[in-house]
């Protein structure tokens, strides 16, 4: 009775943002012709396939209590490298690997510094930010389009799905990875005890342990993952610009915290990130096609329905005590 | 000395400061030109009084462990509504109706403090996403109260807050300095800053002690609001509009930036205005050097992340331990030699 | 709706029967967002010419965001829009998305910023300004102003958004015409973000760091009416002791010029509704339009200021 | 000789919390390591396990000079180690904060249901039957307590470090854990054992090692000790006794009453009960683990919504709404759980102490800074904090010390009605004692108090009355004249009063 109710519990946040999303799907149905469609769902998928990539990433810093102001930046820099080593001859597989290796690395420091040194995970990300996109004002101010047959086969080939649907090859990727972070949270050491440092540090350090080892890794997983969702970004846009995603470690850090993931750390799911993502997906479907909102009204109303997810998300889910 | 907790972010910010006049001998100089003070410092301080007010309101609500998005957005609103007022008088220059606009914008700002306060306090919605709504929102909010034209106003005592200048100083900073002295006053005079930091360190134990946190929580957030509207009327009032778009953009990075230098944690609990102040005047410092050495904008990321790190680094007493000083190996003490006791057989 | 649908009632049925009533065209715009007046009056022109026009809008604020217009393109093509046309965010990147556009035979018109594909058969028509042009205009004007002095002239220069195509194009058009007067020198070139507290910020800093600032070269307006603020804060006189030359022409900026505070300023014409909802038409009815349309620009200088200032919109 | 370490000094800021201590381990033993509050005994386990490094001395474990880097190389090296205070988890589940690090895996594959099977055989030695999949935050303190000590027993160990881990268990408990410890020594292992119950140190040790203000007394035999030579060493001095304490208590029971509770009950909290508290009344609450003497104390502070019942003090109805309501009627409440519910540790002792009665008169009412340096001395002095500084931060003190700052903050408020649970949870005996005279002299001076304590002798030699919980049921209400702790074990094993 008691675990019933307890994991009820814990994952009635999920259930609720869940039932939201559908109400949304619906109300757009109703409203908009075509939004019934089922491939305007697996378009917020095409759209946000990289977002959900980088939020994966950030739900495991999360987890931890860390926080990583860098995403964005490393996805711009991933692109941009892509594009300029593409463009230089390098084959596209190394190029991607070189790619992940830079934001793992990148992410890898971070940690480090995080750890050893004792500092606040938000300064040095976000110093990791500005180097970032430092690194990339330095490769080019010009944005650079990617020609490689590789990056465009990976662009512009559809996955076929049954009923003339499609996703892209980036969908296919980023449900590869949401996979295996599901399994390395919930089946591996290295995931339990990400979710012991969010629970305490002190005690999991007292409890014997690898908190070192894992809080360098958590800000590796969250570069490398920024970095992937830089190539799929590459492969999305088809170009490299240090402008790319300006902001989108918001993006990912509320994707992350709508989902029920507790900023604190210690509490959370990868698949309520995931509807997070959904969530910013179809406020921003929606309104795309609603297409009848100035420029402001489309921030007012994207703010509205954020207010109204996350307060009924709240009411639905909170505990009667 | 070393002791003190604002001993290193004091330090950098005398090192950048040193730095800056290594490059620009001038930089220290201060005139009088037109009967008022002239000069980088000067700038420094003019520039960096609304990041101060900003981050001023930030540093109460990390302390109760939240913290406040919407900073920019607020600063945009007030700027809006302020401006937008201004621009309907028929006489721009009338005291009472830029007292009218001013205390509009301000109101505004309260209650979105206030609104933001509910969401965390009342429906204790993750402070993050809760101030996200505004942030986002606000914006637009913003534009439209500017119709996303810029405002432009025409109008000398307005441009006073954040342009003018009262006995050869900025009011800019004569407004940040009383607001600094007037919540430091409070907070420390009063029970708050010790309530706050309970609240903000251990939640729980404070509502069993009978704190009333809810109200406190909520009232850090209707403090920020309020000195975010009037970081926007000083940002506006400096170029004589508004711009709904891009006031305050930003602000609220730098603002917590402000925050932890100064040695808050984000976590919450003990804060310092003081640390804050001095963050916030690192940053803006930072900005000026980056003029003063003529850093080209493609590579000023790198200078800041360079910056920011060596700060952070230089105040880390892990980082000093580790690197700076090497730890000394500890003298072995020489073992007391004990007669042995009567061993115990298992 | 509104009623008047007009001139491009029969056109080849291309995407079968759409939401929208019979004969009247659907145009999908995304525009960039609206971080700028001058943004803002370009959408307020493409809103007015379209209901002047009698074309159902479908407007989508990409909210500077180049996965929401690529968003927006795809839900536009979803829901089958008859003409899709949109300002770019960034030069590059486009071509998936584009491709399924013709795909799906929407024709797709660029506003604004031209993009960087190969493949011109992408879209039908480019409308819009080029920046380089603007830049070297007001290159053009420093080197003619200052031809006969003696002596370096010194400029700094304040630029748009580092990495956008606005800000880099105005740099290289600036650079490569000044550049063929070895007197011409710029000094400090620092970014102002296109906004006046920034512009004002860096031009502060700039007056104490520079000992002598002959011009100032500002990538828009705003950047400009917020340095004149602090050349005026510094006890100097904007448009005299300082040369102001600036690029857009709002209308602040205009009242600046007027005023003698700006010098010179090339126009980008923000109001290119019109010409827009006329090649839509034209490309809604299947007709062959010019790959490259270029905006009806000029330069004020502040004579001519005077004279139009009382006719300008925005 | 497993372990020994000679010479151990160690500094922190201010404060020379080992001073050249020498210790040493023999398997098959279990060694006792005794010492007033702020002794230095957590310091000495802390550096044995590599949380802290040392500023001088030596440490060799199974013959070979080591210096652990930290917890998780001390555990690999073979010492196991139940911290003082309860270092898990919350968020995570029992299980997992019982295998974590050393979880059943099939090619890195955390095996789940093995998982659940071998956290509940471990507890089933400790006799406790618990769900293992509910998170460790819904469990009372004991519970964690034991979870802890379930933890440390799995691993597969040399040496056993026990850090208090008895201070908020019940006699039942604390026999099983005894018995466990027991069969280990068998085995061959060596217990490291801290306790401030002198009667469990006598059951169980072999020897003992005796520290004061940081420094190394001795180390003697058990047999060769008695418990008054004990005390003497570890306070330097003779204690006086308790027995005064037994027979000062005075017919008080003024008949007048303070609170009234009619049905209050709360759902998978505590059945509705009905009590009445006198004026001047020490009314003791006893009942085994989970019998939800918490549970009731919360309901009478307002911490939680009753969903049932009512409450009338001074015979006037009042809705308890939330701790400040109850506060505001006189009602203050002491928590067992120090590190969650009771300290700020952020904050200095002064503030600390001050927290209630700031909160009490709100934030415009600030309380001078000579007024709360007033009550934090006074405190000090009064319950013996060390060190005596009112401006140390609470994080840095020993537990012990941390508790009687706690208990100081209520005890300054003045309440009529002091709800007391685990009070004097990890306090030393001398200071335990000093604390039961207090309790008995407010009431005396007309305080209610209502108190809770794991042990039973405890409650009985201060309390008028004795409320009985089982299973979260008032069974009883005993009229406290000579009662004995078998009267009331066996009025919980009947689960039926009189
Ligand atoms: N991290 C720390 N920083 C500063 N002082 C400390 C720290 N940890 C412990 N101390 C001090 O060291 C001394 C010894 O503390 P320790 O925790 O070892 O005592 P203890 O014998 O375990 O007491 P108790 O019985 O209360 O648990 C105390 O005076 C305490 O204040
Ligand atoms: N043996 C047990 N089985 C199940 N739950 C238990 C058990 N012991 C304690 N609990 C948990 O403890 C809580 C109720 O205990 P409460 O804290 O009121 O008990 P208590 O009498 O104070 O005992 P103690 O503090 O010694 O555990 C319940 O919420 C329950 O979840
Ligand atoms: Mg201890
Ligand atoms: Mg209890």
């Amino acid at each position: 009775m008691t675990t019933l109710t307890a994991s009820r519990q814990r994952h009635l946040p999920i259930l609720a943002t869940f039932a939201l999303l559908v109400v949304a799907y619906v109300f757009g149905a109703t409203q908009y012709e075509a939004f019934g469609d089922a491939q305007v769902v697996l378009n917020i998928l095409i759209d946000n396939a990289f977002l959900l990539v980088v939020a994966i990433g950030m739900t495991f810093v999360i987890l931890t209590g860390g926080i990583d102001l860098s995403v964005g930046a490393v996805v711009a820099l991933s692109t941009l490298v892509s594009a300029k080593l593409v463009a230089a001859g390098v084959p596209a597989l190394l190029v991607i690997l070189l790619v992940l290796v830079i934001g793992g690395t990148l992410g890898l420091g971070m940690g480090a510094v995080i750890h050893y040194f004792e500092l606040q995970p938000f300064i040095v990300t976000l110093a990791g930010m500005f180097l970032a996109r430092g690194l990339c004002y330095t490769i080019s101010v010009e944005s650079i389009s990617i020609t490689d047959g590789f990056f465009t086969a990976m662009a512009q080939t559809p996955v076929q799905l049954p009923g003339g649907m499609h996703v892209s090859v980036s969908v296919v990727i980023a449900l590869v990875v949401l996979a295996v972070a599901v399994y390395v949270l919930h089946f591996t050491r290295l995931g339990r005890t990400v979710y012991a440092i969010g629970g305490s540090e002190q005690s999991a350090m007292l409890m014997g342990l690898p908190v070192p080892r894992t809080k360098i890794a958590v800000y590796a997983i969250s570069g490398l993952c920024s970095s992937l969702g830089g190539v799929l970004l590459a492969f999305y846009t088809l170009s490299g610009n240090a402008l790319h995603a300006v902001g989108m470690e918001l993006d990912a850090i509320a994707a992350v915290v709508i989902g029920g993931t507790i900023l604190t750390g210690g509490s959370g799911y990868v698949l309520g990130t995931v509807l997070g993502v959904l969530v910013l997906g179809i406020i921003q479907t929606l309104i795309t096609f609603d297409g009848t909102l100035s420029s402001w009204w489309t921030k007012i109303v994207i703010g509205a329905l954020l207010f109204v997810f996350i307060v009924l998300q709240r009411l639905v889910s909170r505990r009667t005590r | 000395m070393t002791k003190h907790r604002l001993f290193w972010p004091v330090v950098a910010l005398v090192l950048l400061l040193l730095g800056n006049f290594l490059f620009s001998p001038s930089f220290f100089s201060i005139e009088l030109r037109e009967g008022h003070l002239y000069g980088s410092l000067i700038d420094i301080l003019r520039f960096g009084a609304p990041l101060i007010l900003v981050a001023l309101g930030m540093t109460l609500v990390i302390a109760t462990g939240g913290i406040d998005l919407s900073v920019g957005s607020v600063v945009a609103i007030s700027a809006a509504i302020a401006c937008l007022q201004i621009s309907q008088l028929g006489d721009q220059n009338s005291i009472g109706g830029i007292a009218g606009a001013v205390g509009i914008a301000l109101g505004l700002s309260l209650a979105l403090g206030a609104a933001n306060g509910v969401l965390v306090a009342v429906l204790n919605i993750q402070p993050i996403v809760a101030t996200l709504i505004l942030m986002v929102a606000g914006r637009g909010l913003a534009q439209l109260i500017t119709d996303g034209q810029i405002i432009t106003i025409n109008s000398q005592p307005y441009q006073a807050i954040g342009g003018g200048f009262v006995l050869t100083l900025p009011v800019s900073i004569l407004i940040a300095v009383a607001v600094f002295l007037l919540s430091s006053l409070l907070v420390r005079r009063s029970a708050l800053g010790m309530l706050l930091e309970a609240v903000g360190g251990n939640p729980e134990a404070s509502r069993l002690a009978g704190v009333r946190s809810r109200r406190l929580i909520w009232l850090a957030y209707v403090v920020c609001g309020l000195f975010a509207g009037i970081a926007g009327l000083m940002i506006s009032s400096n170029v004589s509009s508004a711009d709904g778009n891009n006031a305050g953009l930003w602000i609220e990075l730098d603002a917590i930036l402000a925050v932890v230098i100064g040695g808050t944690a984000l976590t919450g609990g003990r804060f310092s205005f003081t640390g804050t102040v001095i963050g916030a005047l690192l940053i803006q410092t930072l900005s000026t050097t980056v003029y003063t050495l003529g850093i080209p904008p493609e590579t000023t990321l790198l200078f800041k992340a360079v910056v920011v790190m060596a700060v952070c680094l230089v105040q880390s007493p892990a980082f000093r331990r580790k690197v700076i000083t090497r730890r000394r190996k500890p003298k072995s003490a020489s073992p007391v030699q004990q007669d042995e006791k009567v061993e115990v057989s298992a | 709706a509104c009623g008047g649908g007009d001139g491009g009632g029969n056109q080849p049925a291309s995407g079968g029967s759409t939401g929208s009533g019979g004969g009247q065209i659907t145009l999908g715009f995304s525009q960039v967002g609206a971080e700028s007046g001058w943004r803002t009056a370009n959408t307020k022109s493409v809103q007015d010419a379209a209901k002047a026009a009698g074309i159902d809008l479908k407007f989508s604020d990409a909210q500077q965001k180049q996965e929401n217009q690529i968003r927006a393109i795809r839900s536009f093509i979803q829901q089958k829009v008859k003409v899709i046309a949109f300002s770019p965010v960034v030069e590059s990147g486009w071509d998936t998305v584009l491709k399924e556009a013709k795909t799906a035979n929407i024709p797709v018109i660029l506003t604004d910023r031209a993009i960087d594909s190969p493949d011109k058969s992408l879209y039908k028509s480019f409308l819009g300004s080029d920046f380089v042009k603007e830049g070297r205009k007001a290159g053009e004007w420093v080197t003619k102003e200052f031809a006969s002095a003696t002596g370096d002239v010194n400029i700094v220069e304040l630029q748009g958004t580092t990495g956008s195509a606005p800000a880099n194009d105005r740099k290289q058009g600036f650079a490569e015409v000044i550049a063929a007067n070895p007197k011409l020198k710029v000094v400090a070139s620092q970014t102002g973000e296109f906004t006046r507290a920034k512009g004002k910020e860096v031009m502060e800093a700039f007056l104490k760091s520079q000992s002598k600032i002959d011009v100032l070269y500002a990538h828009n307006d705003d950047m400009a009416l917020g340095a004149i603020e602090a050349i005026q804060g510094a006890g100097k006189k904007p448009g005299t002791d300082i040369k102001i030359v600036s690029i857009d022409a709002v209308k602040d900026g205009m009242q600046a010029l007027a005023d003698g505070k700006i010098n010179y300023i090339v126009e980008c014409n923000p109001l290119l509704g019109p010409q827009l909802m006329d090649l839509v038409k034209k490309v809604a009815a299947g007709e062959q339009v010019p790959q490259r349309i270029e905006t009806e620009e000029t330069e004020f200088d502040q004579a001519k200021a005077k004279e139009v200032l009382p006719q300008r919109q925005y | 000789m497993i372990l020994r370490m000679t010479g151990i000094h160690k500094r922190f800021p201010g404060v020379i919390a080992l001073d050249g201590v020498d210790f040493r381990l023999f398997p098959g033993e279990v060694h006792a390591l005794m010492g007033e509050n702020g002794a230095g005994k957590s310091t000495l386990i802390k550096v044995l396990t590599g949380v802290y490094g040392v500023d001088g001395g030596e440490i060799e474990f199974g013959g070979e000079q080591v210096s652990f880097t930290g917890p998780a190389a001390a555990q690999r090296a073979g010492v196991s180690t139940v911290y003082q205070e309860v270092n898990l988890c919350p968020n995570l589940s029992i299980a997992e904060n019982i295998l974590l690090g050393r979880e059943p895996r099939r090619f890195g594959r955390i095996l789940w249901s093995k998982m659940r099977r071998r956290a509940e055989e471990l507890l089933a030695r400790l006799d406790l039957e618990l769900d293992v999949t509910a998170p460790l935050s819904t469990q009372s303190i004991a519970v964690q307590q034991l979870v802890a000590i379930a933890r440390a027993l799995d691993v597969d160990a040399r040496v056993l470090v026990l850090d208090e881990p008895t201070s908020s268990l019940d006699s039942h408990e604390v026999d099983r854990l005894l018995a466990v410890m027991r069969t280990l020594r068998a085995e061959g292992m060596a217990i490291l054992f801290v306790s401030h119950f002198i009667d469990q140190v006598f059951a169980i040790s072999d020897r003992m090692t005796v520290l004061r203000n940081g420094k190394l007394v001795g180390e003697y035999l058990t047999t060769q000790i008695t418990p008054v030579g004990l005390v003497t060493k570890m306070i330097g001095k003779e204690l006086a006794t308790l027995d005064e304490l037994e027979q000062v208590r005075p017919e008080r029971a003024g008949q007048q009453e303070l609170l009234r509770a009619g049905d209050l009950g709360r759902k998978g909290g505590i059945e509705p009960f009905s009590l009445e508290i006198q004026r001047g009344e020490v009314v003791g609450l006893a009942g085994l683990l989970g019998s939800g003497r918490t549970e009731l104390a919360r309901l009478l502070y307002g911490a939680d919504h009753a969903d049932n019942g009512t409450v009338h003090i001074d015979d006037k109805p009042v809705k308890l709404r939330s701790p400040r309501t109850a506060i505001a009627r006189g009602i203050a409440f002491c928590s067992e759980n120090r590190k969650t519910e009771g300290l700020v540790e952020d904050l200095t002792v002064r503030e600390n102490i001050a927290l209630a009665v700031q909160a009490s008169r709100g934030w415009t009412k600030p309380l001078s800074r000579k007024r709360q340096d007033e009550i934090a001395e006074r405190s000090i002095k009064a319950l013996d904090i060390r060190p005596a500084n009112p401006e140390a931060k609470v994080r840095d003190l020993s537990g012990g010390n941390q508790q009687k700052v706690l208990l100081a903050r209520w005890l300054i408020t003045n309440p009529r009605l002091l709800i007391l649970d685990e009070p004097t949870r990890g306090i030393d005996i001398g200071a335990k004692t000093e604390i039961q005279k207090l309790v008995t002299q407010l009431a005396g001076e007309g305080m209610a108090v209502v108190f809770i304590s794991a042990e039973l002798e405890e409650v009985l030699r201060l309390s008028d009355r004795v409320v009985v919980l089982r299973d979260r049921h008032v069974v009883a209400q005993l009229h406290n004249d000579s009662l004995t702790p078998e009267q009331i074990m066996a009025t919980i094993a009947d689960g039926a009063g009189e």
